[in-house]
């Protein structure tokens, strides 16, 4: 096993009086896709907040590559390489796809000692990267509001795998997908974790954990119910972690067993 | 004895003109040794105006310095100022016989429809036929009187003539050139102070007709100065503004002391300054002229 | 079926006094609190605080709250009306262009000026509904629109920009002084007979209080309030009006008329202009092309110091009403205190940021945010 | 088996240029739950709209109880006794959860011919509502922006419950969800279905549609692919009609088959 | 892997050519045309399109485009500051103070009032920042605190509030002629004496070409909008202006430093307003405290014609230039035209209602919603 690319370690997170993370700690690892799950509320955005750079933890220590690492804001992690598709996409409908793809990631080329937005290479590579991803633009040009929803997810998948060097985040990618787009968006992942990328996924729905992930982190009112290997836990096993227990059981019953 | 007089004016706090008229009450203060205080609506707003005129009262200073710039608006607080036992002077704007019919004690001022017909009736003499009035507060209705007045004394309809130029220097400016070039038989000017007039001396010299066109302007200020003495402008008509809040200050402070009091209402205006004595006027233009 | 638990172990206790004190009016109170606290302090022998006074900052307020109400109903409905000082200068212009250019019978000037200011509040809303834009462009454009006509008609009409003698026209008119008119004038001559407030002591008045009773304005002010604030929390739309400006796209889908109920407040922002507008040409007499400059913001920073949302969906009548109120005694009171007058600017956006801080706080609290 | 109480014929919606349903026809029967499926951008939430009085068709006929109807908006939809959860929440973050919970219905009392707003009536009821929904609230003057998203969406399904007298649609209202709270909206569905209310529940899980669907239907490109009943087609075959068919087979292998 | 298919049987075909023709500035090209056309129809022999007559309509427009192009930018961004107007003012005001007041250096005046009119600047985008009030709010507040200082300073330190003798102050100045000259003399001269434009005729510069130069005014209008329209469409800053305007919670996610984007765009504005006051006062040699009236308003119109959006996210520099172009147009056209002057506002907000709409049915074009 190689050692961890991430260790967060006992992460705290308040906001104002709501206690949002009561001390997390999850180790990601190259290579691996390390799955998050819990209910609304769990924590599980915020968690991955703190590591994307967006949020500062209250308390606890974040490691990167072993070493004590503070990101001040979200392009610390991209510059490290951590790349994060937010639960909340980060795609402005007014503006086009090629400038969203590489919104805070600008290419640049020097004319006369002066940097300039590449915009002739943005254009390419968005347009071939979105190729690769099944999506064929009118032009990068288009603006990023013409798409569906599920087009939008994907050059937020995307733009994420292009710049996640080391780390690709994605938080809930399946949630408004249809069945088509959901296989496009696991195979993503099982494609980039296939390089090396470490990727940590969260989902509500064990079906897609099961499919893709090797470790799985339950989440818990901000508090973590321990970390599983694939093999060493059943979908069963983790739907109930997830559901927090029995009282599900009676429900399951008139319901054909088949949440 | 401690006199307080409070002087309420119509202008809005953007009306660089009335600076005069506070130095001439702060220097009346000095002198007399009483205390004086400048008030104005924010906007210009006539009404806001009156609310002050009431406040003033209610705060029963010994004498109320005030313009009649709408008499149907100020008639009624300056009446009620007046019979709660506070002596009023009406300045600036309004007319000796408003001033009389709200009980104020005296008017000490230039009428403004008058000054623009003398104004108009001295252009008339120096050969205008067709004129333009830069008016840059066309909102104030009392500054307009002196384009109608003006009118009147050359003796032509009022029409277009006057241009609501707005405040900015630059547009006034342009816009003056863009009427003169549309209208080129226009051979007279009048512009209602400062803020019309500098910009349009600039445009005057800008296409050339400095000195060639005939160009008359309320007030005084220090480019206006330079322009009478380089001949841009024929003459200023000057309502005295220091006058008009000295002497009142200084009118009501022996009225209150020793109940002296001036028989007549004082006519601060209108004085046409031209090129002839114009030091005085230059060194203390904008501050006491 | 799962119960969720009754406490939440991880929200952590606010108390219940902190809780029944924060609520949307509560900038308003404390900045009604503090602004009479200084002025107690530093203005109190001035008379401000004496009948006449009283009535002089009164009045001012009462002019500000007459079209805050409005300023806020429309607010809270997710609106705003940058037109509103221009109405006033032209609903004003347009009664003295009926009443005394063409003679029309005062009451019939009143009730077309009504019709037709009512008319382009409509206006203004119906393009905002329509085209979406914001309302804080359609606005300025009326802004400009009418204070173009509001000097142009009279300047045509008349050659000038300043029209009297309305008073006169409105005399023994029905219904002018539900306007222009005061009441209560009795109470106010026995209050000076008994000496309780000032006498004029001389003039053909002599004998009669300083203060005759209590103008038309501030009635129609707290009429006003009152409606707008029963209209608000006691009513069904009351309910719409949060929703529209809540969230319009939520609010239709929930079955909320939200077209009607922007419109409506338009139209009702108008009403209170004209309101304001004709209250003050029976009383002064005269309508003029500069009325009303800048009452657009006064009314929004009225609202904004009582706590209501830029952005809509939030706020209270009585919240405004205590802006306005704050607003009135700071301009006046400022006056009475002898600051120097180019300073009360200064001031006004001081308190207008304090406020806005403040509230922000408050409302931060109500919504959970902290 | 009884009447149908919607009867959706041959319905379409254009928007500017984009055809969003070309011809859809649908029957929701009292007492079932009528389960819609469809990819992202299929038409989903565009149809039940044209149901609830959002949209108007654009063609087509809508037959209430047998009668054509005409919505013009959704108050007279909500008067006929259809109750909508929208996909995204029809919720006002500012506003107190008995306001929300009313909002467009609320209850009137009159004073002096008046007709005030029961605040009372409507406190009381929001919070026995909630109660059974078992989500506690701190009062019924507590705004919905304070609640979670889970529990936002218990209080939108609890408002539809109330009002839906005769039908009750809720759009993809388990996608955010959690399982604990999904199986709280599932059970919610079977007990309002046993009432006698016709349900129409859209959503991308399959399982989730399986669990308490009476009838499911699959839209695809704003067209539909057919009605099938519970009992006549396997949950295998529902995926592959929303997936468009075969390209899926490499996918499910590569990954496990558990899509 | 699924591939969507190329083409969409759900869209309607569109045009390419009618895809070419939609961007944001086509509104304002739209009404450059218009307007144009009108006056070219009706005011071709005022001499509004002789050489004298493009100046004069040029100076003005090139004046709202100084203004324009920080207002644009400010806006794209997602905010906007209503303190420009103000900021005019006291930025002359300042330079007057340190210039003729306390005689100052020339330069050392212009540089220190650039210094801390950014700053002001800079004030304003920490206090939205931090506070997260809209930035109508708290640059209202600075409306009204800027203006109040702009009249209080002159007045307590000289008893005055216009200060002229700027001119002469700057007189042999390096920095001064940057902004307050004219260049390109010997060209018109020589345009002049070939008879290509004309000459004056009578008075006391008879001979000379009736246009002389260019103001730098127009140079800095020119050299702004290079400026704006290159860090806009060419840079990655202007890919963050338009990020953080169009969302800032997913900018801020995306690595965006929203926060120093938003401050520095006020600067930016700030810059723009205090190069118009420096250019303004050195052509006419006095600051006033009445200078910049509402040019808050006429910056954010000129941009909003030009097709940018209110709540930000969109627009262009190239665009709110030609609106700028279009108001100085309208505004001078009107009197070549001998339109009665008090109707240009009601023109105004005409064309602004026209210009708005024309925009949003293009956006919605753009963005695919129609
Ligand atoms: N910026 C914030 N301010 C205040 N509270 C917050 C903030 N962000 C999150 N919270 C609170 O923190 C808790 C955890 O939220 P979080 O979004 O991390 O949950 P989650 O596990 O991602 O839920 P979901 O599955 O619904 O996305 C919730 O109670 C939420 O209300
Ligand atoms: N108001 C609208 N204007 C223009 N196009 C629209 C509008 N509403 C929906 N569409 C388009 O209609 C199509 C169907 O959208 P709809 O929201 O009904 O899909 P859906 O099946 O609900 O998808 P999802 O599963 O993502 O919710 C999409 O292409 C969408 O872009
Ligand atoms: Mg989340
Ligand atoms: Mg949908």
């Amino acid at each position: 096993m190689t050692t961890p690319i991430i260790q967060m370690k006992n992460i705290e997170k308040h906001f104002g009086s709501v206690i949002a993370l009561a001390g997390v700690s999850v180790d990601v690892i190259p290579g691996e896709c390390h799955c998050l799950l819990g209910d609304n509320g769990a924590g599980k955005s915020t968690f991955i907040k703190t590591m994307s750079g967006v949020h500062q933890p209250t308390a606890g220590e974040i490691l990167f590559e072993g070493r004590p690492m503070h990101f001040h804001d979200p392009r610390d992690a991209m510059a490290a390489g951590i790349a994060t598709v937010h639960q909340h996409l980060a795609m402005i409908p007014l503006m086009s796809v090629a400038r969203n793809f590489f919104m805070g990631n600008e290419p640049v080329k020097k004319i006369a000692g002066i940097s300039f937005f590449d915009r002739k290479l943005a254009d390419d590579i968005t347009m071939s990267e979105m190729q690769k991803m099944g999506i064929n633009l009118r032009g990068p040009d288009q603006a990023v509001g013409t798409l569906s929803g599920g087009e939008r997810q994907t050059v937020a998948i995307a733009r994420a795998v292009h710049f996640g060097a080391k780390v690709l985040i994605l938080d809930e990618p399946t949630s408004a997908l249809g069945v088509r787009q959901t296989s496009n968006v696991l195979a993503t992942i099982d494609k980039v974790r296939k390089q090396g990328v470490a990727v940590v996924f969260i989902t509500h729905n064990v079906r897609h954990a099961m499919a893709v992930g090797d470790r799985f982190t339950v989440l818990n009112r901000g508090q973590t119910l321990g970390t599983a290997k694939r093999g060493e836990i059943t979908p069963e096993e983790l739907q109930d972690l997830m559901a927090g227990g029995q009282e599900l059981a009676t429900l399951e019953g008139s319901l054909g067993g088949t949440v | 004895d401690d006199l307080t007089y409070i002087l309420v004016s119509h202008a809005p706090d953007s009306d660089t003109w009335w600076n005069t008229i506070k130095n001439g009450i702060a220097l009346a203060g000095d002198q007399v040794g009483v205390s004086v205080e400048y008030r104005n609506p924010p906007t210009g707003d006539i009404a806001d105006m009156a609310r002050i005129i009431e406040q003033a009262a209610a705060s029963s200073p010994d004498g109320i310095i005030t313009t009649l710039a709408d008499f149907d608006v100020l008639q009624g607080p300056i009446t009620a100022a007046v019979d709660q036992g506070i002596d009023v002077i009406i300045m600036n704007t309004g007319t000796p016989e408003q001033a009389r019919e709200v009980g104020a004690l005296m008017y000490v001022g230039q009428p403004e429809y008058d000054a623009g017909f003398a104004a108009g009736q001295r252009a008339a003499g120096e050969g205008v036929t067709k004129f333009l009035c830069v008016n840059h507060a066309i909102q104030q209705p009392t500054v307009g009187e002196r384009c109608r007045g003006y009118a009147d004394g050359l003796g032509i309809e009022l029409g277009d003539a006057m241009m609501d130029s707005g405040t900015d220097p630059a547009e006034i400016k342009n816009k003056v050139l863009a009427y003169l070039s549309a209208n080129p038989d226009v051979d007279g000017i009048l512009t209602l102070g400062p803020v019309s007039a500098d910009p349009t001396i600039a445009a005057l010299q800008e296409n050339g007709m400095a000195g060639d066109i005939h160009f008359g302007t309320f007030d005084l200020g220090e480019e206006i100065v330079k322009g009478i003495k380089d001949g841009t402008i024929n003459w200023g008509i000057d309502q005295q503004p220091f006058l008009q809040a000295y002497m009142p200050v200084v009118i009501l402070a022996n009225w209150d002391r020793y109940g002296v009091l001036p028989g007549n209402n004082i006519n601060s205006g209108p004085g046409f300054v031209t090129k002839d004595g114009l030091a005085k006027v230059e060194e203390f233009a904008g501050e006491f002229r | 079926m799962a119960v969720t638990d009754t406490k939440d172990e991880r929200i952590k206790e606010t108390s219940r006094f902190r809780q029944a004190l924060i609520r949307p009016e509560l900038g308003g109170i404390v900045g009604t609190v503090a602004v009479f606290t200084f002025f107690l302090l530093f203005a109190f022998d001035s008379g401000m605080f004496a009948a006449q006074g009283v009535m002089n900052w009164g009045i001012v307020s009462a002019q500000f709250m007459i079209i805050a109400v409005g300023a806020c109903l429309l607010m809270i409905a997710g609106e705003f009306d940058l037109s509103v000082g221009s109405m006033i200068g032209f609903a004003g212009m347009m009664i003295a262009v009926f009443g005394v250019v063409l003679a029309w019978p005062m009451w019939m000037a009143i009730i077309i000026t009504f019709v037709i200011c009512l008319m382009i509040g409509a206006l203004n809303g119906f393009i905002v509904i329509r085209t979406g834009l914001p309302s804080f462009i359609v606005t300025l454009a009326f802004l400009f629109i009418l204070r173009g006509f509001t000097i142009y008609i009279p300047q045509t009409l008349e050659s000038k920009t300043i029209i009297g003698g309305i008073r006169d026209a409105a005399e023994g008119d029905w219904l002018a002084p539900i306007f222009g008119g005061k009441i209560g004038a009795p109470i106010f001559q026995w209050l000076g007979d008994a000496g309780i407030i000032g006498v004029f002591e001389r003039g053909n008045r002599m004998g009669e209080p300083v203060v005759d009773g209590i103008p038309m304005m501030m009635i129609w002010a707290l009429i006003l309030i009152v409606f707008g604030h029963v209209l608000l929390t006691r009513t069904r739309f009351g309910n719409w009006i949060y929703a529209s400006g809540g969230d319009a796209e939520s609010a239709r889908n929930s079955g909320v008329p939200v077209n009607q109920v922007k419109i409506s407040m338009f139209m009702f922002t108008a009403f209170c202009a004209t309101v304001f507008a004709v209250c003050q040409v029976m009383e002064f007499g005269s309508a003029g092309a500069d009325r009303g400059l800048l009452k657009e913001f006064e009314a929004i920073i009225a609202v904004v110091i009582g706590g209501a949302l830029l952005t809509g969906g939030y706020g209270s009548v009585l919240g405004a009403a205590l802006g306005a109120l704050i607003f009135g005694v700071v301009q006046q009171g400022l006056f009475f205190a002898g600051v120097e007058s180019s300073l009360f600017r200064v001031f006004l956006g001081i308190i207008l940021l304090g406020a806005v801080v403040l509230n922000t706080y408050i409302r931060r609290v109500i919504t959970g945010e902290r």
